[in-house]
């Protein structure tokens, strides 16, 4: 085989931060090839060189036909490289169809061709997504985010000519960063069977993720980027997952010993051990409905325990969430909340709802409804600090604006501000969304410590094995309706799989 | 089952027309006016081609601030730059040259202005709200030095008939085939896409090579064109070309499209609906002319109708999922 | 010599009465607006008077037409650079006290023209009676229609002085005429052209001006004027309503020849111009002023348009004074 | 050697005050005119406290208007609510109320209309562009209706000595200390910091409790007053009730805060760089003056200077990371 695409030497720096110092990477035609990597590793950032939308400082890239240097996303595509960023790029106010199209419109002297759009839109469509799931004459802006993720999918698919001809497959290369990361299981195994038939097709394929078993799984080869530097590659297929992490930290990763403990939670001074009441009740749903999801949902939250919520896309458990919070209106039920230091949310769409992207960490950490009334912005910078050093958030410093850190550090920011408001209810939506292994392990045993200090912690999450070994006890989120939990001895991945699905 | 929920379903997610809600405010004012006037006074024959050429300026204008304003910008310069335009015209023409090229002048001078102003907003990533301000008191300037701070009477040379007193008055069809030009362009081209994609999420239409620069570019000097064939047609009506004309236009403008239903967050609009933004406004007027209002209540009035007919439009549509 | 050399005159000049210094004299003249026909007038008159009695004069008007604060700030910003004096047409007789109470303060003398002023801090006031000129178009009016008829008067704008005065004049003329009906007095036509024109044009249509609803128009200045002469032509309606307007242009000139006007008040802005400086000056050089100055004005229809005194007043040399 | 390097990034990343832009504008500026202006009489000593003076109406607009254009607002009603202000006090003046009572009232009824219009934006979430385009037609008549369309003419009380000839004139001193008020709210107070965090991301702000409806209704109300207190200030210079005042001051209003280092999308502002923007363009105006510069000319200058200042203050910015 040949190699479809090489980076060589690849630099760049923001500014006095030197990100890529160096990276050499190699993919062939036909090839999955996943590249993994910290929080802030610099996995994005290259991916935004190969599609122009950044430019490397030094180094070269070489596709199979020759040199490549693009002057920005339509020479790429010129090219035959396209990409699934991280962060939604979707223009929400265009249907679903215009956006798919997008900078490819079917037109003849200018002129539009609806009819082959559509055909282009629902072809691509079909190949990642189940038939008629998301309909194509909608605003994406009223699509739940794992439509948008599938939508933008089947964007990068139909910009890379397959929207076109059944067989003629006009991309070369490409770039899927994180696409699963808010996606289901089915739908991502239903992506994972595509990429792999575009690869049979002779595509190069880089796919960024966080998620080990898909690298074991999906991927062929796989490269490693610590520090802005390649420190492992190999076959994804026969290197042991242990070795991989090592090359991600530069150490082992010990889950006996609980690497969160030592670098986070241990650090984290907030809970008031003293006066918690064991198994108090702290916040009681009694037959919540919002406007159209959720239907019904009833459940005690006790200090001391984590209520895990499984369900498929869809299903509605944000809903529930934000019900609850009364970000929504309900519709009928009751919400006691009898938490004396309140109820906090960690949202799913961090950039959306999450943060002020354009305002620094510190004031992100800080955000809070409650406090004295004067405030001393040189102590906002201090608490900045304090946290950035106890989540180990990459960061320049707590005046670094939250837009420019990586996808998985800004997803610490949200959670150090959640852990400062020290709240005794902590709703958190997929909280491991887009963070690297460690950090997973690390948040997740966080939460673990705070339900032993008196917290009652609701999670949700679509990574089944995540709530089988963190929840005390589990319910099933199905259409809207919220099953009555059971303690997690119960449950195992397969059985909430098919209860939710059921 | 499924086939009918699916059905349904595509209805529910198909769009409302955003001029349906302008639509329907046009006409309850108008019936309303029509019914209340003394001696039904508004329903003279007279008044109806009148209306329709007292709306031609701001109705031309606003095509091109649609587009501005789907691309989440916004002109405020409209207003001098048609004050300008009727000065040169009045000078081209008094200086003797002949209509056709005083027009192509004044109209090709707006654009290029306009295509400037989209350089520095799509180019140099300046704020329009600060280019087009700048712009505005900086052409306002320009218009009173070329006409040395006074009106210039010239011949008109004919062009004073472009906007008469009949229904067959060249201006209003002028008018109307921009605006059809301007709506196609808006929805069946892929231009128009573009335009949408770039309000809608700039970094998503740049990300699918779309050259987000250029598109401004474009849809600012074509703004700025068709407020300088509106200011031919305010040349037509005055016959002079007058440098303080028009201050304050380009608020009416901008309220005749927002009331349209055109937000102005950009990534939406509707030709249709601000050209009869426009003309509510214009009803708006003569109706409170005709009912002999004295000049504060009808100002209140106008304030009040904006607002209800942005406040009712908004109510009606499904709010969007926070993101 | 160049001005630039010369010594600053209020520098060294202690008292009020610092005639005889050697310095030019700078006079400030701030008129209401730049753009109105009558405005440029005032300003070649200015200028007549600075070239024959050897004076600098600064024209300088608010940047919008009618901005009474604008006016003000220019008022002291003058008064803080310091000018041998101050001709001025104030926007509002009560707003403009205090920056002219400044300039006295400072040694700056004040001559007021066009609109009065209250308080009798300034050294003269140079202008039209325009509460006699409003009855002059009234009067004309009543002629016209032989006493019957319906009327419409298009106000200017709200809060002007000078205009308020012409349309209380008119109205007085009127309304002591017991078979002249007003039928709208309460629409204004705003600053600019284009604002009175669309007002017109409603409101010929409003009072059935077509049947024969409106017999006669009176407006009060330049813009509404012409904005109603456009009205009336582009409804068809010139010649078959009378229309009496106020103050004297181009185009305005020409409609009165064809008919399309039956009468214009007019001013003399030239004078005007010119008296103000001259007072000033005057009164800077140690000489006695009157505290009233009266320019004038006069009825114009076409019979004496061709009078050589009403030709001076209407159509003054502009260009040989502002080098247009 | 770490020491040093970490000591540089410190530094680096420290954030460059909004203000210092504008600040530079100002003094260039002012130096330049100090030198060519004929025998330099910009420097005269009258000059500075008149244009102190001259810059209070406008300084003071512009405070409440940063803090609405943090939120991502915008405010077009502040010249209409001024020239209310100026007849609610000159009414009561003139039907025999004390000069405290007519303050109070001009005042509060200016906060009302704040709070109001605050209400719509924040809780009925109408784009403040429209309910403040509404609000300023529908305000202009009012004014003209209260004062039956003339300026009112009144005993000023000694109202008029609140800004006088001297840098004693308790209007700068007032206008000061307000500005540092509002500074202070706006960067040393929680409120401070919810409006800007409703500015940056207003569901991120309700996500965190923080009840983003109840902050615009504050913002507005508090930029309204802010407002009357400058229509105080304009009563103090004009001594009459002008309904016709301010046309078109809130486009100057939003220049300077601007020209501050405030982008119109929200989140950031600087309200010392607010009232540098508004002495920023009084210098221009005076400096014009000075140099016996045409009307015309002085526009073209405002308006190449406006965007200037804005360019040069936004090219030395970081670029944000595109996403
Ligand atoms: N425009 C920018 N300005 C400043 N720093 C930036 C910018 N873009 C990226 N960075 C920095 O570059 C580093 C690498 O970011 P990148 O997004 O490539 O990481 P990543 O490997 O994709 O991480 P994640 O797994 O969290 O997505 C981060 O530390 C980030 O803060
Ligand atoms: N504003 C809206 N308009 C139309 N449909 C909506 C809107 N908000 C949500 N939905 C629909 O509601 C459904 C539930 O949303 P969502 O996917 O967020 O639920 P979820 O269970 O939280 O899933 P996940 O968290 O995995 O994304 C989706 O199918 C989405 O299309
Ligand atoms: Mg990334
Ligand atoms: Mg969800």
């Amino acid at each position: 085989m040949t190699s479809a695409l090489s980076l060589l030497e690849i630099e760049k720096s923001f500014g006095p931060v030197a990100v890529l110092r160096g990276v050499s990477l190699e993919v062939k035609r036909g090839e999955v090839h996943a590249l993994l990597g910290q929080n802030g590793a610099g996995k994005s950032t290259l991916m935004r060189i190969l599609l122009g939308l950044e430019r490397a400082d030094r180094g070269a890239i070489v596709l199979a036909d020759g040199p490549y240097a693009p002057r920005g996303p339509a020479d790429a595509r010129e090219r035959g490289v396209v990409m699934v960023p991280q962060e939604r790029t979707l223009c929400p106010a265009l249907d679903v169809v215009e956006n798919i199209v997008l900078g490819i419109e079917p037109s003849a002297s200018g002129l539009l061709r609806r009819k082959e759009a559509h055909a282009i839109a629902s072809r691509a469509l079909g190949l990642v997504a189940g038939d008629g799931r998301i309909p194509l004459a909608a605003p994406v802006r009223a699509l739940s985010v794992a439509d948008q993720q599938l939508v933008e999918i089947a964007r990068a698919l139909a910009q890379g000519g397959l929207g076109t001809d059944a067989e003629g497959v006009r991309a070369k290369v490409l770039v899927l960063d994180e696409p699963t990361a808010s996606l289901g299981k089915s739908d991502a195994d239903r992506l994972f069977l595509r990429v792999r038939a575009l690869a049979d097709a002779g595509l190069a394929i880089v796919l960024v993720t966080h998620f080990l078993s898909d690298v074991r799984e999906h991927a062929d080869g796989y490269t490693v980027l610590r520090d802005g530097k390649v420190c492992g590659s190999g076959d994804a297929k026969t290197t042991a997952p242990e070795k991989i992490v090592h090359a991600m930290l530069g150490r082992e990763l010990d889950t006996e010993r609980g690497d969160a403990d030592v670098e986070g939670a241990h650090g984290y001074r907030g809970a008031h051990a003293a006066d918690v009441k064991e198994g108090e009740p702290l916040l009681e749903l009694r037959a919540v409905a919002g406007k159209t999801k959720p239907r019904d949902a009833s459940f005690v939250l006790r200090r001391g325990e984590i209520l895990g919520i499984a369900g498929l896309v869809g299903s509605g458990r944000t809903e529930l969430l934000r019900a609850i919070l009364g970000l929504d209106p309900t519709s009928s039920g009751k919400v006691v909340l009898t938490a004396p230091r309140g109820i906090g949310l960690l949202s799913e769409d961090r950039g959306g709802e999450g943060l002020m992207l354009g305002r620094s960490v510190a004031d992100n950490i800080e955000l809070s409804a409650r406090g004295p009334f004067m405030v001393r912005p040189a102590r906002v910078d201090a608490e900045g600090a304090r946290w950035i050093s106890e989540l180990s958030i990459r960061a320049s410093g707590p005046a670094q604006r939250t837009g420019d850190l990586s996808g998985g550090n800004q997803q610490k920011v949200q959670i150090a501000r959640l852990l400062r408001e020290d709240y005794d209810v902590l709703l958190v939506d997929e909280p491991t969304r887009g963070i690297d292994v460690a950090s997973k392990a690390q948040v997740l045993d966080l939460l673990r410590t705070l339900a032993r200090r008196g917290k009652g912690v609701v999670l949700v999450s679509s990574q089944l094995e995540e709530l089988v070994a963190t929840c005390d006890r589990i319910a099933v989120l199905r259409r809207g309706v919220l099953s009555p939990s059971r303690p997690v001895s119960e449950w195992t991945e397969q059985k909430l799989l098919l209860e939710a699905a059921s | 089952m499924s086939g009918i929920t699916s059905a349904l379903d595509a209805l529910r997610s198909m769009r409302r027309p955003a001029w349906l809600g302008p639509l329907v405010a046009l006409l309850v004012v108008y019936a309303v006016f029509a019914i209340i006037t003394p001696e039904h006074s508004f329903l003279r024959a007279q008044n109806l081609p009148m209306m329709g050429r007292q709306t031609v300026v701001v109705a031309i204008c606003a095509l091109g601030m649609t587009l501005v304003i789907v691309t989440g910008g916004i002109d405020l310069s409209t207003g001098s730059l048609v004050a300008l335009t009727t000065v040169i015209i009045a000078k081209l023409l008094k200086s003797g040259s002949s209509p056709v090229f005083a027009i192509l002048c004044g109209v090709a001078v707006a654009a290029l202005v306009g295509a400037l102003i989209g350089f520095f907003v799509g180019r140099l990533r300046m704020m329009p709200f600060v280019v087009t301000l700048g712009a505005m008191t900086a052409l306002r300037g320009a218009a009173k030095g070329l006409a040395s701070e006074q009106k210039i009477d010239c011949e008109p040379h004919g062009l004073d008939r472009l906007l008469d007193a009949s229904l067959a008055s060249p201006g209003i069809w002028i008018a109307l085939a921009l605006a059809l030009a301007t709506a196609a362009l808006l929805d069946y081209t892929r231009f128009g896409r573009h335009v949408l994609a770039v309000g809608s999420n700039e970094a998503a239409a740049k990300l699918c090579g779309i050259n987000a620069a250029r598109v401004k570019i474009l849809v600012y000097a074509l703004s700025s064109m068709l407020a300088g064939i509106a200011g031919l047609m305010e040349f037509s009506t005055l016959t002079v070309g007058d440098p303080t004309d028009s201050f304050g236009l380009e608020l009416e403008v901008i309220a005749a499209v927002v009331i349209g239903g055109a937000p102005l967050s950009g990534g939406e609009g509707s030709i249709v609906g601000s050209v009869l933004g426009a003309l509510l406004m214009t009803v708006i007027r003569t109706g409170a002319v005709h009912m002999g209002m004295p000049s504060w209540v009808q100002e209140i009035v106008t304030g009040g109708i904006i607002f209800v007919a942005v406040a009712i439009d908004r109510a009606r549509r499904p709010s969007a999922r926070p993101s | 010599a160049c001005p630039k050399d010369a010594p600053k005159p209020t520098a060294d000049g202690e008292g009020g009465a610092a005639p005889a210094t050697t310095a030019r004299l700078k006079i400030a003249v701030i008129p209401k607006g730049t753009t109105h026909e009558f405005w440029k007038s005032v300003h070649a008159g200015a200028v007549k008077a600075a070239k024959e009695l050897d004076v600098d004069i600064v024209w300088k008007g608010p940047l919008k037409e009618d901005d009474l604060k604008a006016q003000v700030d220019v008022v002291s910003t003058f008064v803080a650079q310091g000018v041998s004096g101050i001709v001025l047409a104030p926007l509002n007789d009560t707003a403009l006290r205090a920056p002219v109470k400044e300039a006295t303060a400072a040694k700056i003398p004040v001559v007021i023209f066009d609109s009065d002023l209250q308080g009798d801090e300034h050294v003269s006031f140079v202008a039209t009676d325009n509460v006699a000129a409003g009855k002059l178009a009234g009067d004309h009016i009543a002629k016209l229609l032989g006493d019957k008829g319906n009327v419409i008067m298009l106000r200017y704008q709200e809060g002007s002085a000078s205009t308020a005065n012409r349309e209380k004049g008119f109205l007085d003329a009127v309304h002591a005429k017991p078979t002249l009906k007003v039928v709208s007095d309460n629409q204004y036509g705003g600053a600019t052209t284009e604002s009175a024109f669309a007002k017109g044009e409603g409101l010929l249509v409003a009072q059935k001006a077509d049947t024969g609803g409106v017999n006669a128009i009176f407006t009060p200045n330049e813009s509404t004027t012409f904005g109603m002469l456009l009205a009336l032509r582009k409804s068809n309606l010139a010649k078959k309503t009378k229309f009496v307007g106020f103050d004297a242009s181009e185009k305005l000139v020409s409609a009165l020849k064809d008919g399309d006007i039956d009468g214009l008040v007019v001013q003399n802005p030239f004078n005007m111009g010119y008296l103000a400086v001259k007072t000033m000056t005057e009164h800077l050089r140690g000489k006695k002023v009157e505290r009233r100055i009266d320019t004038g004005a006069r009825l114009v229809t076409k019979d004496n348009l061709e009078e050589p005194a009403v030709k001076e007043v209407i159509a003054p040399d502009l260009k040989k004074w502002l080098g247009e």
